[in-house]
């Protein structure tokens, strides 16, 4: 296709140009597409623009963050419509995003997809159909989630009962839905297998056989309370053990690594430090390649103030139960990513919603990455 | 749909960067000059009081602010900024049968009503007045009262436009 | 179905509400969708934002010019999807939108349509599928018109081939499609007939049968140099007859009321002014019910000036081929419409891409119609 | 596609509100800041000219600022500033193989060139260093030399993403 549009073009252009002075010049070549690495370097991220205002034009951004050259740290975006969410393969040089499309825009016949992307091209390169039912919501990790070495995706639907898509991501073909009454997200399992969290304060977990249906599932107890100190969804994962943060500043580990969840004992991320400091914000967490957590909190918490930017990212360490850091942001940050090298980057969309970009290990700003055409990053991703 | 934060209300701006005002709140004053200015018929302020035959809650506020008693939970572009009011759909849209649920305290009278925040749905954003604040707002598992979720549900298209907030009922004991 | 999901919305509220002191309170009702009346007052206008940043979401929001008041003025809008255009009929309560789809957003299979909208409720009634070559350019008036008492749309195709959609839109039929090699665009004759600029300097003219096929066709005699000082092609027509202005600041009369278009003799819109004042903008010309037309005008022309903002907008009587009136601006505008009133409102998007209102009467800037959620209106339309 | 005015570059906007930069301007003076501060190994300045045995023109110039010599008839985003440069497309788009044409003056030699501007397509607006000018350009129905339209023609999809500027030849007696 490529070749033959550089054929019809130089076809053209022979045409055009047959009364300029042809000969004293080389033409540039046509038809000259960018390509990526396969392999991203560890500071390239992934913006998710998810276009609040315009929804059915989100992107997904590839910058950088290394640079301070605007345009040379753009990489190239790909779309993504009506809030999409993300996810990277760590074994395939891909990237799948579930999406919204209606046959008129913004009215019409839905259909929902998952649509796999090259690294190398940012092209997608196929597609799987899935159910009308994927949830429509702020974006968040745990509505996408590959489990059994990314051999399975699982999507989470609402209408408003509550399911699981099961697609075998790698033979792009959808497999199976699972019903979740009362539960809601995906979070990763050992094997072939996911855990949701549930209205009643328990965790579900579920195991899938080899056509994705439903092999067993089990409860655990009921460990948090919904209403009063709810856990946010927006756990940080360190080894397969999950760390959901409390509005009032707890945090509950479940560890994910067997057949059921294992709930272990809280902790509070707060401590005596005084100031009434809570976590708050889009996305609150994020994890490094050491095993640290990090979460976005704020100051003179309030019933309420669970969404409200943070001032500071803290850090911990999960084996000590303790802080280990805290990097003061140079502006209020409502969502925050991380890169997974051993030298990390604090990635924050600030209260301007600018990228921000700061150095973990000695805390720094580093630099803005504006100038990226985007409307609502709402997302940030390190590079898998 | 209570997706936004506060943060795209220019005041967190304005108090880090020093910026003298808001957008909403110029917006807000524009529309309160054009009431007293302008005294266009279409002001959009509600009676202080109903009678009691049909009681309703007492009122008091702007209801185009964000800072409105019955936006304690929302989160979206308020319907009145759009073509549509408070508890009422621009053209062309169509009404989300399906809801999350705010209590809130109303000033006017110190009662807490629940409020059912209908989305309108079919268009896409509207793009005004986007009002995010997150009083009883909680996780999504537990979805009847999270507004992060998108509510265009049962509707032909579910393209988020804005939200409305109807009273639906007072509260016990709060 | 809005009486259905009002009942369901009723039941669902029931159930919710059992433990509140529901009998206190008569709940308001929900499922109410505003309505507009059938004939909209005379200062209402339908701002067309493009949205060149998010092209798939473009939008026509309709407006009441008269208001300070930001919230009552904004009376909703309708969606028009990648550079859509706009045309309202004024016997029927409609409006026609020309746009394209894809059934995934940015890619995948093409479907273009002209939707009918209904003006007292701003939603869909029906939609006519086009041939997928309709023109995507900038916005224009002449991509989409209506002929033969408003019961034929024409619509422009580009592919780089051109032709023209013959639409019945009264029986929401697709007719049939008319070469036009060499020309572009669409401008309303007489009966069942359309004109086209042609690259060669000549007005081609297309009379229709009663299937929308080709009847005849005439080409004028060579009338503009399109190199040197070309027509531009966003005329203004005063009873039947097209004003193009050119480049260079002349205009020539094209009367479109025979059955062959009628070239009259072109006359100077600058005269003797000083200043190099010339013609630019997106849509640079407009019309009133008084036989006036209006053409957007700035100081010191240069080859490329002629999308340049304007900084007055000139009005003339083509009877006296006089300038009547110049309507300095507040700020430099790229693009004017008017309302069709007696008392009529000069439109434009001033270079900070807001709207300003101007009375023409007076000359007197009156407000600025800001807080639309609009993000590149380019074109701007008196409701019919 | 060179559909824009000069009117959303803000130089326009200065002038008139005495606002003391343009975004554009900012953001080429930030890139310069980059190449002599951080002294990137990506900086994109072209050689200053090339060997005879392959002739191209001499280059002086900012490719990813809008005033580069290239762009005296674009209209569109600069690839440039998209993951592509002023002749190369960012990943993922398709390259559109029907153009429109300028005929620019080069300031390092003082000749004419013909340029080509290859629109990339298939993906929504790249949305950065939005650039028009119009010298040369000429309404739609002369299409060759107009930027009004749309050139993502003979692509598999005709979403507009950003738009390239290549030599393709030298203009005779300009």
């Amino acid at each position: 296709m490529l070749r033959h549009n550089i054929m019809k073009r130089l076809i053209f252009s022979l045409v055009l140009v047959t009364s300029s002075a042809f000969g004293q010049l080389q033409p540039e070549p046509t038809g000259v597409i960018e390509t990526l690495p396969e392999q991203w370097p560890a500071h390239w991220i992934i913006a998710h623009d998810a276009a609040f205002f315009h929804m059915s034009d989100g992107k997904f951004i590839v910058l950088d963050a290394d640079s301070d050259d605007t345009n040379a740290r753009f990489k190239g975006f790909f779309n993504g419509a009506f809030i999409p969410q993300l996810d990277q393969s760590k074994s395939r040089p891909e990237m799948y995003v579930v999406e919204t499309f209606r046959s008129r825009g913004n009215r019409g016949e839905r259909t929902d997809v998952v649509t796999i992307y090259d690294k190398r091209t940012l092209a997608p390169i196929d597609e799987v159909v899935l159910p009308p039912k994927r949830a429509s919501q702020m974006p968040n990790h745990y509505l996408l989630q590959l489990v059994d070495n990314e051999k399975i995706a699982l999507i989470y639907n609402f209408t408003p009962a509550t399911s699981v898509s099961v697609v075998d991501i790698v033979n792009r073909e959808f497999l199976n839905e699972i019903p979740i009454p009362g539960c809601s997200l995906v979070y990763p399992m050992a094997g072939r297998a996911f855990a949701s969290l549930c209205t009643d304060g328990t965790m579900l977990s579920v195991q899938l056989d080899a056509e994705g249906e439903q092999a067993s599932s089990s409860r655990t107890e009921v460990f948090f309370d919904a209403n009063n100190d709810p856990v946010m969804e927006k756990a940080a994962i360190v080894d397969g053990i999950a760390y959901f943060p409390t509005f009032l500043g707890r945090v509950i580990p479940v560890d994910l690594n067997g057949s059921e969840p294992d709930v272990g004992d809280a902790w509070s991320l707060v401590g005596d430090e005084e100031g009434g400091w809570r976590p708050g914000g889009i996305q609150v967490t994020g994890t490094d390649s050491s095993g640290h957590f990090y979460v976005l909190m704020h100051p003179d918490g309030y019933e309420g103030s669970h969404k409200d930017p943070g001032t500071e990212v803290w850090v911990f360490d999960p084996e000590t139960k303790r802080r280990v850091d805290r990097i003061a942001l140079q502006m209020p940050a409502i969502t925050m990513g991380m890169t997974r090298d051993d030298d990390p980057l604090l990635l924050v969309t600030n209260v301007n919603l600018e990228v921000d970009i700061y150095r973990v290990s000695s805390g720094e700003y580093l630099r803005t990455l504006d100038g990226i055409g985007a409307e609502t990053v709402l997302m940030l991703h390190g590079s898998e | 749909m209570k997706w936004l934060d506060g943060w795209l209300d220019k005041t967190t701006e304005s108090s880090v960067r020093g910026i003298s005002q808001k957008t909403s709140r110029r917006g807000f004053l524009g529309k309160i000059a054009g009431v007293v200015i302008g005294g266009a018929a279409t002001v959009p302020l509600l009676p202080v009081a109903r009678s009691q035959e049909n009681p309703a809650p007492a009122e008091e506020g702007d209801p185009n602010s964000c800072e409105y008693w019955r936006y304690c939970a929302i989160d979206g572009f308020l319907c009145g900024c759009c073509g549509g009011s408070m508890n009422s759909c621009p053209p062309g849209t169509e009404m989300s049968p399906i809801t999350w649920i705010g209590t809130c305290e109303n000033p006017a009278d110190g009662k807490s009503y629940i409020v059912s925040y209908n989305d309108c749905c079919g268009k896409s954003s509207c793009g005004n007045c986007l009002c995010q604040r997150n009083e009883g707002d909680r996780p999504v598992y537990n979805p009847r009262v999270s507004n992060d979720i998108n509510w265009c549900l049962g509707t032909s298209s579910n393209m988020y436009h804005c939200s409305t907030a109807i009273v639906i009922g007072t509260a016990l004991d709060e």
